[in-house]
């Protein structure tokens, strides 16, 4: 973890409400494990505390970080422009953990793609992408990942399999049976409960990346504990035990 | 460079730059940023005797100029803490404000008892924000006599020095800080979050808030409270630099803590303690 | 765009927005901007028996997140404030509050007896964060004895709706809220500046704190005293745009009051009333 | 009085601690009396509230202030760049008034000559400049006026007269006896009180622009009342019936 101070190199619009944001860093960026997030300032009045992102990509000296705007803070991150400095705390909290399966199955839901891309781009053995948004508009986000076959589920089924991504995943699932496969999985919390009981019955491995509102990030302020079903460890730090958790491990 | 080093309790302290309780983890996290003994003392989290889960999510709101929380004070238990924590604060040689707090009266005192004559304790500071389930929740802080009887009975129980930290939503601070000053109180910490509310798609979530709008909030209730009783204060409350501690230890403050800037400014300490360094050389 | 008038005190209002006492001038000044007829209602600056001076400069500190003022309640008494302003507002149909206040329990009844029957009159609104010179100066709003007996006391001497302005730097506002209600106020405004000290040049400065830093505080006034007591609240505190007054009125107010963002965006009154009719016909 | 929006064109450093600033401005900018000041916006976390400068000229589309660095709002105002917006409010307040006298002579300490610079640009009849400044480095504030030929008055003696410029004045002053003239000043407070000791014994006519911190500039807050000699208002806005006072109607 360090301080890392840069400047905007660009902020792209992707579609009305995401973007793809890349610092261009003076110091040298430590080693970053997928799912490892950063801590961002949004210098602005109406923002105190800094926003958690997920680091979307990692070059020489670029860091990128791929958004949603949700409230005030994205908001004002949205409208920053090129050259404008910018302070990052990072890289945070435990990322993935590949143990060498035979298979990787990626799960996406909408932004949720940002949290695996640096995954997907450090991939070394067999795996496949599933990545769901609500119309085909949401395929902005992915343009970068076409080549690896991902399937794909739009809820106004504009593309693809039609529905949420935990039902089309459910249909495929069963090609997997036999296979030594885990799930790597990012998206909003709801996506997670259906993950949950699709996976139940079989206790797939399944590692996801679990987001909360944070007031630090680095352990101090307990702000981003959640259940777990650990009883010597009821309580974990999202940006500190996380945001990379066994599903089993959590209290949905 | 000068010395800044500090007498407190009785005890020298390297500097008058304590964190706030519940604002740097348990101690070891901030290490690979900075290590501990930049700090005068350490303020552990609040603990209770039994752990304590806190808060459902969401627990932080950002409002702008400082932050609402709602942790509800989460910790493992004063017990489990002193075991997996004494030997880290002894190899740093970095005394420790132990903060604790209870849901009754008796809850208080067997955390003191608890801590027994830990070695590296510097002294016990008593949170007195906490709701007495008795009471239907009313915090202990909020009148005279509960706030007497728990630094009497915490006393009763240690021989550390005892500090009270005071809840600011009262009427009177400084009728609190006499209260606990005749309980025998070695020292008060003011002030802690202000209780609010933020309304999050129509849900009304009570928590404290702190940051940089406590300050004259704070400085108010220390210059007051100074002026009223012979123990030593320790100031908390939005200080986000090294005018703020001045200004508290103006107002009246022997020592400061500093919590919420931790968190956006991660080196808000170590920087506010060279910078004294160098001043301290100029007067 | 749909209606967004409100009814209150049995007078029906053309929209919940007011300036809060102390921060719209005597009424005039303004008007170089917008006219005060955008206003729900106009609330007066405090106004006393006799005319009083105020404080010495500096009056004004710049906190960041919002200000501290020791304006000290100046005013030009409220005789010569109603012969000089009765006609002005009677021009614009703009029902106005009147906010008294008194450094004895005499001199609140005496202000309520000049206004009298005057015609442009909604609501006589009481400040009661405001020192009692038999007392030492303790605040008039600190008790529940003298809260209850100032709104008594006002009440009796006049027929229009009387309005409590609480005091913040209480131990339990509710109870403070109950013993208006006891006594007959018809309303409530919560809340008043918080107390807070400055330190300039090793000068220590009181005055009250006002800005964005108050709202969460105030929301959980109005929160929990709505619940309390059947009277209508009117929120204030910290407001800064349409989203804040949508979160007052969800906590529970009836009506709210604008201030110090007046002071840097002078236009956010109108911004606002313009942004909630808009809304309201969407809803 | 208006809401002004523009964005900066230059900030000059004139010394370590004195800058001009120059704003461009898109709307139509309203008539100006001279001693008439805005609130200007500083658009930080630290900063609340608008701070209150003198016009210190006024073009065709353009608004610059001469200001000094004093505290946190100046500091940050200092470091702001050309192309930033900018949001003044004004004019505010009552400027100077002429009546046609056959001398005017202006009296201004330090910065304080950024409130008399619009008016010394729109004399018409005579005038005579006194200046007074702690160093010679002050000149840098009057480049623009050195054809006026004003008089100077440095404390440490590096130009012109060694001493403050009351002083100085109360020296050349009985030049001036018999002539119908007034004095216009501005400068800091212990300035005026050595004023109106050196004109109390025939009570010269006198404006002097007054300072005091304010809230909100427009007559609101009640934040910049001074003390009056006036039993009937006893107590004046400086940013409403100010910030030119007869220094004769003033309680110093
Ligand atoms: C470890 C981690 C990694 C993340 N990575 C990414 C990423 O790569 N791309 C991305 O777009 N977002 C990511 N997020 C979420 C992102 O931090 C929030 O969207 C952002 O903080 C919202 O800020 P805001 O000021 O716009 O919203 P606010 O105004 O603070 O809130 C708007 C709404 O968003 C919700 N929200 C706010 N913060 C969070 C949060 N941290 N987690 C979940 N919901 C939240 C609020 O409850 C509220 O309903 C991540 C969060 C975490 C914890
Ligand atoms: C009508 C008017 C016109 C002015 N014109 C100019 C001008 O043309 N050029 C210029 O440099 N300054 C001018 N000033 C003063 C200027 O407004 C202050 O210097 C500025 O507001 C200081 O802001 P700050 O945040 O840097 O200082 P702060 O941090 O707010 O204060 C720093 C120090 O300056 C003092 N101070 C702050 N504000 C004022 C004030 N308004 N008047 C007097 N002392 C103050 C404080 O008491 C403090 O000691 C004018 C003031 C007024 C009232
Ligand atoms: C996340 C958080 C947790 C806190 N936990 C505790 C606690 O356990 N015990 C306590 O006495 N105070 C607690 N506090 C209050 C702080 O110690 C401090 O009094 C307050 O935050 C004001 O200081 P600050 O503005 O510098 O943060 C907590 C504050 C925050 C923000
Ligand atoms: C400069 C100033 C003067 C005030 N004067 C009065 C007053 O005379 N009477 C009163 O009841 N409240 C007074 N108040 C308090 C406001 O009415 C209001 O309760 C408070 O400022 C909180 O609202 P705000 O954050 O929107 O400013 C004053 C506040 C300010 C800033
Ligand atoms: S965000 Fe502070 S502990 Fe996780
Ligand atoms: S600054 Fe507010 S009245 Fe003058």
């Amino acid at each position: 973890m360090k301080h890392i101070l840069g400047k905007i190199l660009e902020n792209i619009e992707l579609t009305e409400k995401h973007f793809l944001l890349t610092v261009k860093v003076k110091a040298k960026i430590p080693d970053v494990v997928p799912g490892q997030f950063v801590m961002v300032m949004i210098d602005d009045k109406k923002v105190f505390l800094r926003r958690p992102f997920t680091l979307y990509k990692v070059g020489e000296d670029t860091i990128s970080i791929m958004y949603k705007v949700r409230g005030f803070g994205t908001n004002l991150l949205s409208r920053m422009k090129k050259g404008r400095e910018i302070s990052l705390l990072g890289p945070l909290g435990r990322g993935f953990a590949l143990r060498n399966r035979d298979l990787y199955v990626i799960v996406a839901g909408g932004i949720g793609i940002a949290g695996v891309n640096l995954l997907i781009e450090r991939m070394k053995g067999r795996f496949q992408i599933f990545y769901g948004t609500s119309s085909s508009k949401g395929l902005a986000l992915i343009r970068n990942l076409i080549s690896h076959d991902p399937i794909i589920a739009t809820m106004d089924g504009s593309f693809g399999y039609k529905g949420d991504i935990i039902s089309c995943l459910s249909q495929h699932i069963h090609y997997f049976s036999g296979v030594d496969f885990e799930i790597l999985a990012c998206g909003p919390k709801d996506m997670y409960v259906s993950l949950k009981n699709v996976l139940v019955t079989y206790r797939v491995p399944c590692q996801v990346l679990w987001e909360e509102k944070m007031g630090c990030g680095m352990g101090l302020c307990f702000g981003c504990a959640v259940k777990t079903e650990n009883a010597e460890h009821p309580m974990k730090r999202v940006c500190l035990e996380g945001p990379v958790f066994d599903l089993w491990d959590l209290s949905l | 460079m000068g010395s800044i080093a500090i007498e407190i309790f009785g005890k020298k302290l390297r500097n008058p730059v304590m964190n706030a309780s519940g604002t740097l983890g348990y101690g070891r996290e901030i290490e690979r940023l900075w290590s501990i003994k930049v700090l005068g003392a350490f303020v552990t989290k609040g603990l209770s005797i039994l752990p304590c889960q806190g808060n459902p999510q969401p627990r932080i709101f950002d409002l702008g100029c400082g932050m609402l929380n709602s942790i509800g004070l989460q910790n493992i238990g004063i017990k489990r803490y002193l075991e997996e924590y004494t030997e880290f604060f002894l190899e740093r040689k970095t005394p420790v404000v132990v903060n604790i707090f209870g849901f009754t009266e008796e809850e208080y005192i067997e955390c003191a008892l608890a801590i027994g004559d830990n070695p590296v304790v510097l002294a016990i500071e008593v949170n007195l924000s906490c709701p007495n389930v008795k009471t239907g929740g009313i915090l202990f802080g909020k009148k005279p006599e509960t706030v007497f009887r728990i630094i009497r009975g915490v006393k009763s129980a240690t021989n550390f020095p005892v500090i009270a930290k005071l809840s600011q939503e009262v009427t009177d601070i400084v009728e609190l800080a006499k209260a606990a000053f005749e309980a025998g109180a070695d020292g008060l910490t003011l002030i802690n979050t202000i209780p609010g509310v933020v309304l999050e798609e129509n849900r009304v979530i009570r928590g404290g808030l702190s940051g940089p709008f406590l300050k004259s909030i704070a400085l108010k209730a220390v210059y007051d409270c100074s002026k009223a009783v012979p123990i030593p204060i320790i100031g908390v409350g939005g200080i986000m630099n090294t005018e703020d501690v001045i200004s508290f230890l103006r107002a009246g403050a022997k020592a400061v803590q500093i919590g919420t800037a931790t968190f956006v400014y991660p080196n808000t300490i170590p920087k506010i303690v060279k910078e004294l360094k160098k001043r301290r050389s100029f007067d």
